[in-house]
């Protein structure tokens, strides 16, 4: 799992990234950095509107047209990946670190078969001819499970179900032996039954691969199962990071701890759920100290007047919190009191 | 919890729903999508039923013919003692409709009993009882007046009493309407009160959901999708209805606006003693919520019990695999899980037999020749398979 | 808009003027409309008659622009009654055929083609067709119909089946001796020349076979015959009567003996091609092509004309400005045309016009026989602003006359009386009106015009508002319908009054004065019953005839000076009783590059004469 | 997709019955009067005599009854007999074929730079989405837009012909006409420029490109102008989907990604869109053909409809119809080329 001798493959730091928009510049992502490790899984989580989608994909500096970063370090081995030239990136893209998307319908190109885009790759980065890549598609459609490659192959996606849709992507994602898988919500739009699938095949695809991933999800329990430490983001922030059992089980910060007690479960019978009152704000609005000030339980003047640092507050456990002792001491009235 | 002589809001008889495929050069109907083939169940007042299952199982099906959005194939559904099936046919479909239902049956069961108090001490429900007392007395026709009677009154009694949350609450929105008038539109129709007495109501109303009464006069795009789905329960409270049927209603939300929403029809149902049929995908926020659950698969209930009987003692091999597929936020807890194999086949052209059977882990012989019926195999516990209990993790 | 682009550009395209005679052999002549039939029994209209004018000769024709003098062509003599060929009183036309005259495929003409050409004609005698011209001074009748049921004793249609067949034997031999005893004797071939009965004198005859349009021009027997027209035999003469435009095989062929042959005429392009003639009589013509296109767009004529590849086009009057600041292009303006515009009064409105109101002397709308009242005709005829609507509306192109006989007619005279805008005059006459009852009450009514034609609207709207201000309570409607709408209405007797155009068939008092004032003419016939009554009485100023007689005597007179007093005698009259208003002649413009040489103005011809020009 | 084909296919009769139907009620709403009107000369008609009317109205059929007027016209219609045209002066059928063939050299001619140019304009205007690229292209596109085409025909016609003499108006000039309408000039294809070719006749071929290149310009203005913008539209539209992320993801140079992945599927509006174009071109380009006095299908059908001339009207829009449905089933056709879920739906 996390080792922490070894060197980390993708190293973000102090990532910040803007958008413009016709209301203003949108400040997405605020002062992110992570690190990502051989082998492991990192989950990013957080709602809409957090910035996790967009740290991920500034990784591989991905940004709509209107979007840009700011500033920032992003290292992937040994490359600056921010003073790349085009040419140097696209290499990198999709052979070293490739993506998967939520919606595969919309992900695959609908006018050309799954063949033709997973081949396109293959000659792209591993300068195959027409055949030796036809005859790899195939097997990595076999490989991602899909029955009946040799007349998948020449499908288009709107013939394929949405789950056998998504074992293509994956397909076409793991082409070049990438070295960091971007899945980025893979299973929200798919069924249970088929959730636990992709899951499944994700995870022994991973070992098989030796690849390491960035999970981005907002489903705490798609990160229980699949993650090794997970980040959570709020407001283009990170607000906690650690491994997914200190996460899971030792929450440091309001955030955290609001989320996992907001879900319904299966496991267990809550008579009443926590819910985090309020919304999340217009990225504009945000308040200036704390992101999340408006909607804590725990907040002050401090919180709102000061953004306060993510701090190391045990080893590999970072929070961003002016008060998790306050937070430690009240979580269970606040419990009661929302019950 | 669910006494068997309290009322019974909703009941759902035999219901179908096929929608045809067209093909060829002529249009002709060269299939049948089985979106729902052949569901009963029971709601009770103040009870909350759970509709769930995948992509394609037919539950938001069921509740959109169950408010007749779509027009039944066959069954009935009777709300509160009325059999309200005829009342959106055509003249035609009504007239074939009470022929099947009452005057064909009821003249059967008088050549198999003989006398018609026989045959009304038979029939077990109210409504078969009474129409079948206006049968013999005044004939087929007697049954067709008294349903067809004052349509458009029956219309939107039903219309009023059985209400709808939907899952999507930025288009379920008229746009250029007021939050004033998205609310209190159905008590203007219903004559429910003076316009002061809407405003007062339709301020409350946003209290009780939670919205400032000041936005009364806002239009829904000044919401956020939480706020907006707010907004779609008070419309649907504002008319006291017998039923509420919710479609998903807290599937496109956010997981901190979700909770926010369960908890609110939580705490509505509770004090106020709502009748809800609540679809969704997701099990565990059906659990949340529901008093009696029905799994569906492929236009069938595979299972339907208390909600507690569901999670002790699950019965049907799917139900098992269904709750073993879903993630537990809990990095501890290393579950065993079945991973099923394959697709959900299409409802265009379902397995033979039982429709589980080709990704069932206990699947025989038997399951792909014959469809096994809904038994009831302990109290109040139905399930749909020959092999109950059979597949445990 | 259009011309409002014209007019930003005028100045770049000065710069690209020149004036070296662009294609010297060929004349191309951009025109509005291509001909209708190349029939000229069926022709009558400008844009097929000049067609026919320029490849027919005719048997005398106008001398240069006169529309009173004649000169001799495929008749080597004018016959009058001083030089000996027109005899009998004035009822028989002698005309001598020249010889050596070749048509364009080499016949000779004989005095059998004269002959053959107007018989020809006459049988023929398609609807709507120009032959009324010639059938009603020989025979006395309009049509040829009238005259076989006159002959036979039966109406055509007994006479014939559907298909043109007699019905019976009888009928059939009857009409074979139709042609022996009525049109054959009309028309008959005397050695060299060709003898024309007429069945009384008529002073236009010869104006009539001398119009270049059509009916005058004389065709070859043999090749018409070749070609499917009659045969020239009695029997079954009426197979070749009255066709459709399109089934006569001179649809869209001619071969004529005049200075210029067809060659083709593409529907398509709207595209006539006429080739010098090198075996023309007078000599060929100077230019060897005559190119005549109608090209619907005026920018697109002007276009070609400023580049020099059109030498001459169609111009509408509005672009007059333009066309005077263009370089190397002569504009004639002023000419004289044989139209008038005129308005008709309705004696006899139908009551079910939808035009009259109420049909009331209430203010609210027109009694039927409100023009019967002279007062109520002479105060419109004062309403009107002659001179303005010349002035500003027709940019000066136009005439006030005072009748409806154009300048330049015989009987014309600019010293009579003139209508003027006078409304003091105007209220006096309308306060005279039904005792007075007129101008407490007012009336109400609309004015038609049809649609495009601005001209017409100008003047309904002029009349309306004098109307207006000489009582608020003379209330006119000014109405715009489709052009068959129109006369549908005016053919129904609904209009009140109608504002129409004439256009002369031939250059005589005759086509305009009996047209208009003769309660059987084409206008006459329109002013309703009460009309006929007014024109039957005897009159004091006619010597006890009444107007119908006088303008019936008018046109046998054979002594033009004779004739030329009573036509000024009957436009007296009929100004005294303001029986139409003569709103105005129009003028015409005309717009040719400089280098064309040899232009003649004749306001009777259909259109150019080709043969007098060079390049 | 061969029995959508087929359905289509069956239900032309029908709606071609429909069309006739219509056409032929709306013509006869008119009255016997005013379609009589188109037959002669309006200072004629001002002049005729009740006798004359009537027998002009007999001899063209215009009294009888409706549906006997529509059982005939149908007979006739189906031995190819479209009736007279008063203002083509020959049968409708013989005047649609004479003029159809301008239109199509036209329409040819004009689809290159308008197809050609309008994508490739939109294309790049929509890659660089609002650089100044992409500004002066829609400027372009919104001065061809909104010049009304009567202006912009005129203005071709003056500076082409008038100012620099290159492109005069007409089918072809007087010498190269008389010399395509004698009996040694071969009529292949009655496209006058590859007639011309086939003939060997440079000087000719030459002659009428240079009268085609004026309305070619008139035309392709204004059309490229809405192709543009369609193309424009609808590529930065594609250029947002996911799969071209996707694409740009899997390393492509930008150039695959616009070119491959973005520009097919922005083409699948397009299409339907240049389709219409192409029927638009073939059924009459009026001002254009009217003020270059061109001899094609939209300055008859104009002219026919100025002068009431309800047998071509009738023929033009039956015509045109059978024109529309055929190119809308074409452009169904190659939509489902371009476009899989369509083919197989």
């Amino acid at each position: 799992m996390l080792n922490n001798n070894e060197k980390p493959l993708l190293k973000v730091e102090n990532l910040h990234v803007h958008f413009k928009t016709e209301d203003g510049i949108i400040k997405a992502v605020n002062g992110v950095s992570f690190e990502l490790y051989p082998g492991e899984t990192l989950a990013i989580v957080g709602e809409s509107g957090s910035g996790k989608t967009v740290t991920a994909l500034s990784t591989i500096r991905l940004l709509d047209e209107n979007g840009w970063i700011e500033e920032g370090k992003i290292q992937y081995k040994d490359n600056d990946v921010l003073s790349l030239s085009d040419n140097q990136l696209r290499k990198i893209r999709g052979k070293e670190i490739s993506m998967i998307f939520q919606e595969p319908m919309t992900a695959l190109n609908p006018v050309f078969t799954i063949g033709d885009q997973i081949i396109e790759s293959l000659e792209l980065h591993l300068d195959m001819n027409k055949q030796e890549a036809r005859r790899k598609a195939i097997d990595l459609l076999r490989k991602v499970g899909i029955p009946e490659p040799e007349r998948r192959i020449d499908q288009y996606p709107h013939e394929l179900s949405g789950g056998m849709r998504q074992r293509a992507m994956i397909a076409m994602a793991l082409s070049c032996n990438p070295s960091i898988l971007i899945a980025d919500e893979p299973t929200t739009a798919l069924d249970v039954t088929i959730q636990a699938q992709i899951l499944e095949l994700m995870k022994d695809l991973q070992k098989e691969f030796q690849m390491s991933i960035i999970f981005i999800t907002h489903d705490l329990g798609v990160v229980a199962e699949m993650a090794d430490r997970a980040i959570v983001m709020y407001g283009g922030e990170v607000v906690e990071a650690a491994d997914i059992i200190t996460i899971f089980k030792k929450p440091r910060h309001p955030y955290t701890w609001g989320l996992m007690n907001s879900i319904p479960r299966i496991d267990k019978d809550e008579e009443r759920l926590l819910s985090i009152p309020g919304v999340v704000p217009n990225p504009l609005n945000f308040p200036k100290g704390c992101k999340f000030s408006n909607r804590c339980f725990f907040a002050d003047e401090k919180c709102v007047e000061e953004n306060p640092n993510l701090e190391e507050i045990e080893e590999n456990h970072f929070s961003r919190c002016w008060h998790i002792d306050r937070m430690l001491r009240e979580m269970h009235k606040v419990k009661e009191g929302e019950r | 919890m669910m006494p068997e002589n309290e009322k019974v809001i909703l009941e759902v008889e035999h219901l179908k729903k096929y929608f045809p495929v067209r093909a060829g050069v002529f249009k002709r109907v060269v299939a049948q999508v089985q979106a729902v083939d052949d569901i009963s169940f029971k709601v009770h007042e103040g009870e909350t039923l759970g509709l769930v299952g995948e992509s394609g199982c037919g539950k938001s099906t069921t509740g959109m013919t169950i408010l007749r959005l779509y027009e039944p194939t066959f069954g009935r559904i009777i709300l509160e003692e009325e059999d309200t099936t005829p009342w959106f046919m055509t003249t035609t479909e009504a007239k074939r409709y009470i022929k099947i239902m009452y005057a064909d049956r009821f003249e059967k069961m008088k050549q198999e009993f003989g006398s018609l108090d026989e045959v009304i001490k038979n029939l077990n429900k109210e409504i078969d009882k009474k129409y079948a007392e206006i049968y013999f007395e005044q004939g087929e026709t007697g049954i067709r007046q008294d349903m067809m009677k004052d349509l458009t009154e029956k219309r939107r009694y039903f219309r009023k009493n059985a209400q709808v949350i939907f899952q999507d609450p930025y288009s379920s929105l008229n746009p250029r309407l007021r939050i004033i008038e998205i609310i209190g539109e159905g008590m203007k129709v219903n004559k429910m009160g003076t316009n002061q007495e809407i405003r007062d109501r339709v301020a409350h109303l946003m209290e009780i959901v939670g919205l400032s009464k000041d936005y009364i006069y806002r239009y829904p795009h000044q919401f956020s999708g939480g706020q907006r789905q707010r907004i779609g329960i008070a419309r649907a409270l504002a008319v006291n209805p017998k039923l509420i049927i919710s479609d998903e209603a807290v599937s496109a939300l956010d997981v901190s606006i979700q909770s926010q929403i369960i908890n609110l029809l939580v705490d509505l149902k509770n004090e106020y003693g709502l009748t809800f049929v609540f679809i969704a995908h997701d099990l565990a926020v059906v659990k949340h919520i529901s008093d009696k659950i029905a799994v569906m698969y492929l236009g069938k209930i595979a299972e339907l019990t208390l909600k507690k009987e569901l999670f002790d003692n699950p019965l049907h091999p799917y139900t098992v695999s269904l709750m073993s597929a879903i993630p537990i936020p809990d990095p501890e807890v290393k579950k065993k899980r079945v991973v099923l194999e394959g697709d959900v086949p299409s409802p265009l052209n379902p397995p033979s037999g039982c429709r589980f059977h080709p990704r069932c882990p206990v699947a025989k012989e038997i399951c792909s020749k014959e469809e096994p019926s809904l038994n009831e195999i302990s109290d109040n516990h139905y399930v749909s398979c020959f092999f109950p209990g059979e597949f445990k993790i | 808009m259009k011309k409002f682009v014209f007019i930003l550009l005028v100045g770049l395209l000065s710069v690209f003027a020149f004036s070296q005679v662009k294609n010297p052999d060929m004349i191309f002549d951009a025109t509005l409309s291509e001909p209708d039939t190349l029939d000229p029994h069926h022709a009558y209209d400008t844009a097929s008659g000049e067609v026919i004018f320029n490849v027919y000769d005719n048997l005398i024709a106008y001398d240069g622009g006169s529309m009173t003098d004649f000169i001799p062509m495929l008749s080597t003599v004018v016959p009058s009654v001083e030089n000996g060929y027109l005899r009998d009183d004035g009822t028989t036309y002698v005309f001598p055929i020249r010889k050596g005259v070749k048509f364009h495929n080499g016949n000779d003409l004989t005095p059998e083609d004269v002959e053959y050409t107007f018989e020809r004609g006459i049988l023929y005698d398609p609807a709507a067709g120009p032959m009324w011209m010639l059938i009603e001074p020989i025979f006395g009748a309009f049509t040829v119909r009238d005259l076989v049921e006159e002959y036979v004793g039966a109406s055509w249609d007994k006479i014939f089946d559907s298909k043109m067949n007699p019905t019976s034997k009888e009928y059939e031999t009857a009409l074979v001796n139709f042609y022996y005893d009525v049109i054959d004797p009309a028309i008959e071939v005397v050695g060299d020349e060709v003898h024309i009965h007429l069945v009384r004198p008529y002073a236009p005859f010869l104006n009539i076979i001398c119009n270049g349009g059509g009916w005058g021009a004389i065709i070859d027997k043999e090749y018409s015959i070749q070609i499917g027209l009659w045969d020239g035999k009695a029997e079954g003469w009426w197979k070749y009567h009255g066709w459709t435009k399109e089934q006569s095989p001179l649809f869209d062929h001619a071969m004529g003996t005049g200075p210029y042959k067809l060659v083709e005429w593409d529907h398509a392009q709207q595209r006539i091609v006429l080739e010098r003639f090198d075996g023309y009589w007078k000599g060929p013509a100077a230019i060897k092509t005559v190119v005549i296109q109608g090209i619907d767009e005026w920018s697109t004529r002007r276009a070609m004309l400023e580049k020099g590849d059109a030498d001459i086009i169609a111009a509408p009057v509005q672009y007059l400005d333009v066309l005077k600041s263009m370089q190397g292009v002569t504009v004639i303006e002023g000419l004289p045309t044989v139209q008038i515009t005129s308005l008709g009064f309705n004696w006899e409105i139908k009551p079910e016009s939808p035009y009259i109101g109420s049909g009331q002397l209430d203010g609210n709308g027109i009694p039927t026989d409100f023009f019967e009242d002279e007062n109520v005709r002479l105060g419109f005829a004062y309403a009107f602003d002659y001179e303005g609507m010349i002035d500003e509306i027709l940019n000066g192109l136009g005439i006030h006359v005072p009748t409806a006989l154009p300048e330049g007619f015989l009987g014309f005279d600019a010293s009579l009386p003139k209508y003027t805008l006078d409304l003091e005059k105007a209220e006096n006459y309308f306060r005279r009106a039904y005792r007075g009852r007129l101008w407490q009450q007012g009336f109400k009514m609309d004015v038609l015009y049809n649609i495009g034609n601005e001209e017409r609207r100008v003047a309904a709207e002029i009349l309306r508002d004098n109307l207006a201000k000489i009582n608020p309570k003379f209330q006119v409607e000014v109405r715009g319908v489709q052009w068959p709408t129109y006369l549908d209405a005016r053919e129904n007797m609904i209009l009140p009054v109608y504002i129409i155009g004439w256009l002369a068939d031939f250059p005589d008092p005759h086509n305009f004065i009996f047209t208009y004032y003769h309660s059987q003419g084409d206008y006459g016939h329109y002013y309703g019953t009460k009309f006929v009554e007014f024109a039957t009485l005897p009159r004091p100023e006619f010597g006890g005839k009444s107007l119908n007689k006088m303008i019936e005597d008018a046109s046998l007179e054979t002594d033009p000076y004779k004739r030329e007093q009573m036509y000024v005698d009957i436009q007296k009259f009929v100004i005294d009783y303001a029986l139409t208003l003569p709103l105005y002649q129009p003028l015409a413009i005309r717009v040719h590059r400089d280098w064309l040489k040899g232009y003649v103005y004749n306001p009777i011809w259909p259109g150019d004469y080709y043969y007098l020009y060079s390049k | 997709m061969t029995t959508y084909i087929i359905r289509r296919l069956l239900l032309l009769p029908l709606i071609i019955l429909g069309v006739t139907l219509i056409v032929f009620s709306m013509s006869q709403l008119l009255g016997p009067l005013k379609l009589l009107s188109t037959y002669v000369d309006p200072n004629t008609y001002a002049k005729m005599s009740e006798r004359d009317i009537q027998i002009l109205m007999k001899q063209y059929g215009l009294t009888d009854p409706f549906p006997v007027r529509y059982g005939k016209w149908v007979k006739n219609l189906l031995k190819g007999d479209l009736g007279w045209s008063v203002v083509g002066k020959e049968p409708v059928l013989d005047a649609l074929i004479h003029r159809f063939p301008y239109t199509i050299e036209l329409a040819l001619y004009a689809l290159f730079p308008i197809i050609g140019v309008g994508i490739w304009l939109g294309v790049t205007a929509a890659v660089h989405h609002n650089s100044f690229i992409d500004q002066f292209i829609r400027i372009f596109a919104l001065i061809g837009w909104s010049l009304p085409d009567f202006v912009w025909a005129i203005l071709v016609l003056l500076i082409f012909y008038i100012g620099l003499g290159w492109f005069p108006p007409g089918n072809l000039s007087i010498w190269a006409n008389q010399i395509v309408k004698s009996a040694s000039f071969k009529n292949y294809t009655h496209l006058l420029t590859i007639d011309a070719l086939l003939n060997g006749r440079i000087d000719i071929f030459w002659d009428a490109l240079r009268h085609i290149i004026g309305p070619v310009i008139a035309i392709s203005w204004l059309w490229w102008a809405n192709l543009l913008r369609i193309t424009r539209s609808s590529m930065l539209e594609v250029l947002r989907k996911d799969y071209v992320r996707t694409a740009r993801s899997k390393g492509l140079p930008e150039k695959v990604v616009i070119n491959k992945h973005a520009r097919k599927n922005a083409l699948i509006p397009v299409v339907t869109t240049a389709g219409q174009m192409v029927i638009g071109l073939l059924t009459g380009v009026v001002i254009v053909e009217m003020v270059f006095v061109r001899t094609g299908l939209g300055s008859f059908a104009a002219t026919a409809a100025q002068q009431l001339d309800y047998a071509s009207i009738m023929g033009v829009l039956l015509f045109t119809s059978l024109l529309l449905i055929i190119g809308n089933l074409i452009i169904d056709i190659s939509y489902a080329i371009i476009d899989p879920r369509i083919r197989l739906g």
